[in-house]
């Protein structure tokens, strides 16, 4: 006997970008936020790109800070959000899945943003110190906690039934973030032995003026907006997929007991 | 090696890292918003938290 | 019966096991060993050699520890013991305790036979006033090593894929040891001019971090097991 | 052979079923091996699970040892919920699964003393379990994976017994085992049962476990149908 799959055993049909589906993931809610979205990423554009002044040391490099630190503020900010929803699922009482899910969705954004401020960071590195990689502590810690939320992801697709994921996925996400402070510290403490060859400035600070800290303010506030959206959007979805999995057991259940009557 | 070789190398950098951000934002979005749509083709409304 | 005592029973059945098996001896070492002479051929240089050489020893020591941590829980997983040891419900706290002394015994070998190594082709010397920060620097790794590795050697027991997904989960964790114990052996055996007083720091972070895993571990290693289907 | 049955004392309530399952289901990966299994067994009690290969037979067992969740339904062993409990009924639960959960690279007596160890048994009591099953004297010091199936079955049963189960979960137990062992399971069992244990089996050997068994239980497509059902 073959088990029907449970998930995506059917293909949605043609129509499904019009019509009954238009709404989606969507409510008034993330709409509001998308729209915010979009309108400070364009402010964001304008200001970084346009009306922020180049800097006295780095000149125009100075512009790519204004994508790049938002990308790793987001990516903290998920990973956090990570560590909290995973604490909530395995410390209170009810052990609700809305936990696991909010905790699944911000990990999946918080690697995406993480890998491109990998990206960002080593081409702004290429102009700021003339190389893309230095071993300096930021960069370090930063590669190694992407390599272990991409393991924190692998663990979640380890299969079992919901709850057995949520269970094991929290412990992983807690464990996780008790990684972040011992590497940043041993990162620092190896970091700090060492002469660090520059081209222009040591770490990449750079003395803000109005306008730059401005910009650079409407970038953490449309990332932090985006954040909210998008992971509003990703729980949902997974939500609809937990949901389309207990269907297909339903359908197996009842093919089962079917199977035992005929 | 004249300035204007390397502000013109600057650009590519700082453009790139901004087209690079904006495409993995927008492929990542594009990617969440389809998996829900067909998802919820497949779904009562009422088994909906949202809606 | 105590957790302690059944702490004892399981790190004394998996040493014994080692023992008759001797999978540590006859596969792992020489695994180590070869691991050592292969950083020889990749940094033809030997005064280079001299100077890496305490990183290449704790790098054999995370690759073996893969290796170790696998054979660890094929010894559970052969015969259906893990399964065994969860519906006798014995203490899975005593279960993490036994199984990360007995990798720690293992592991400690390892580490005295990969110094050995170093000392023979790599050509390191092991200063006379070194040796109580480079036992300490080994005894505190050592546990590290050995709770982070029974934690996920636990978690990743029983699934398809466990090989590939072990190094994956293991390996940026323990990069906190890895930076640690080579700067603290640097600077037990002088390398590169290092003065000894600078090791002791590094062991503050080894056994902060041995601490850490070891509670964190002892109070996670129960519910993940029981989650393995 | 004059030794004590392993077996301490009966659970307290003996009216209570010592398994209660109430339209259980198991899942394992999307697939529900269990499909509704409706079950009571009281103490004491021989019972025998038939059906042919697939049925849930051995998912059953496993989910009676805590091992397998229950995803939908519900079960109490002992009176301990197997959703929430599990923790309070393994102990008091042995297992022999197609598995023997013995150590390739211990002796015999290693494996029963270890597994008897867990739950604080002597290495006394190791040792008349042992001779229970006959795996004791020449076998007795013999590294496990050195010895044949049968003989490896056999010292699997003397871990269980050794264990002193109040809930046997037999899982074929007479696959591998030549007519003498069979003979000794059987004595095991009734002597096991004469103490207040409660014995569970999955077996196709129907003649043999059927003339042992109080009753006979069929797992057809993952559900049980129990006939007669006292409850």
């Amino acid at each position: 006997m073959t088990p029907p799959s449970p998930t995506r055993a059917t293909e949605a049909p043609a129509e499904q970008v019009d019509g009954g589906a238009r709404s989606g993931t969507g409510t008034f809610a993330t709409r509001m936020f998308g729209i915010a979205t979009l309108v400070t990423m364009g402010w964001l554009v304008a200001f970084g790109l346009g009306f922020s002044p180049a800097d006295r040391d780095q000149e125009e490099a100075v512009r790519i800070m204004y994508v790049h630190v938002p990308t790793v503020w987001l990516a903290y900010l998920a990973f956090t959000v990570t560590a909290a929803c995973s604490g909530l699922y395995l410390f209170t009482k009810k052990h609700s899945l809305g936990f696991d899910r909010f905790a699944g969705a911000s990990a999946e954004i918080g690697v995406v943003f993480m890998a491109l401020s990998l990206a960002t960071g080593m081409l702004w590195g290429k102009l700021t110190w003339g190389v893309y990689w230095q071993w300096d502590a930021r960069l370090t810690t930063t590669a190694l906690l992407f390599v272990s939320y991409v393991g924190y992801l692998a663990v979640r697709g380890l299969g079992g039934s919901h709850d057995q994921r949520a269970k094991r996925s929290a412990i992983i996400g807690l464990l996780a973030v008790l990684e972040i402070p011992l590497v940043h510290w041993s990162v620092r403490l190896w970091r700090s032995l060492h002469q660090e060859a520059t081209v222009l400035n040591t770490n990449g600070d750079v003395d803000m003026d109005g306008l730059m800290l401005f910009s650079l303010f409407v970038g953490v506030v449309a990332f932090t907006l985006l954040y909210v959206w998008l992971l509003l959007h990703r729980s949902r979805v997974m939500a609809m997929e937990d949901q389309l999995d207990d269907q297909g057991l339903d359908r197996a259940i009842d093919a089962r007991r079917a199977e035992a009557t005929s | 090696m004249s300035a204007g070789v390397i502000a013109m190398e600057d650009a590519g950098f700082i453009i790139g890292s901004y087209v690079l951000t904006f495409a993995v934002i927008a492929g990542f979005t594009w990617r969440v918003l389809r998996g829900g749509r067909r998802l919820a083709d497949r779904i009562d409304d009422d088994d909906k938290y949202w809606t | 019966m105590n957790r302690w005592r059944i702490a004892r029973l399981i790190a004394g059945k998996d040493l014994r096991i080692e023992r008759r098996s001797k999978v540590l001896t006859n596969q792992v070492l020489p695994f180590a060993g070869v691991t050592m002479v292969m950083f020889a051929f990749a940094l033809d240089a030997s005064n280079l050699l001299e100077r890496v050489a305490p990183g290449l020893i704790w790098l054999a020591t995370l690759f073996s520890l893969l290796v170790l941590v696998q054979r660890s829980f094929s010894i559970e997983g052969e015969d259906g013991a893990l399964d065994a040891l969860r519906v006798a419900g014995v203490d899975p706290v005593a279960v993490y305790w036994g199984k990360s002394i007995a990798l720690g015994v293992q592991l400690a070998v390892l580490e005295v036979m990969l110094l050995i190594a170093a000392v023979l082709l790599y050509g390191a010397e092991v200063p006379l006033g070194g040796v109580v920060l480079l036992l300490t620097t080994l005894v505190t790794a050592t546990c590290g090593l050995a709770c982070v590795g029974t934690l996920y050697g636990g978690l990743t027991a029983g699934f398809t894929g466990r090989e590939t997904l072990l190094p994956l989960l293991v390996l940026p964790v323990v990069a906190p040891v890895l930076i640690g114990a080579t700067r603290a052996v640097e600077s037990a055996l002088g390398t590169g001019g290092v003065a000894l007083s600078e090791g002791w720091p590094w062991i503050g972070l080894l056994a902060v971090f041995a601490v850490a895993f070891g509670v964190g571990g002892a109070l996670a290693f129960g519910p993940l097991i029981e989650e393995a289907t | 052979m004059d030794v004590e049955p392993e077996v301490p004392n009966p659970p307290s309530v003996a009216a209570a079923p010592v398994v209660a399952l109430d339209d259980a289901v198991a899942v394992i990966g999307g697939f529900p091996v269990l499909a509704g299994a409706t079950l009571s067994i009281g103490v004491g009690e021989i019972v025998l699970l038939r059906g042919p290969n697939g049925a849930g037979k051995t998912s059953l067992l496993r989910m009676c040892a805590g091992l397998l969740p229950i995803s939908r339904g519900s079960g109490s062993i002992f009176g301990f919920d197997l959703a929430t409990q599990r923790d309070s009924i393994r102990p008091r639960v042995g297992l022999l699964g197609h598995r023997n959960g013995l150590y390739g690279d211990l002796s015999v007596f290693e494996n029963v003393t270890f597994w008897g160890s867990t739950v604080g048994a002597t290495s006394a009591e190791a040792e008349a379990a042992m001779s229970r099953l006959g795996v004791d004297g020449r076998l007795r010091d013999v590294v496990v994976s050195k010895l044949s199936a049968g003989q490896k079955r056999r010292t699997a049963l003397a871990c269980l017994v050794a264990r002193r189960a109040e809930l046997w979960l037999l899982d074929e137990p007479h696959a591998g085992l030549d007519a003498a062992g069979r003979d000794e399971l059987d004595g095991v069992l009734r002597q096991a049962v004469g103490s207040g244990a409660t014995v569970l089996v999955a077996s196709h050997e129907l003649e043999r476990a059927g003339s042992l068994a109080d009753r006979i239980v069929d797992v057809v497509a993952g559900q049980v149908h129990e006939p007669g059902a006292s409850t």
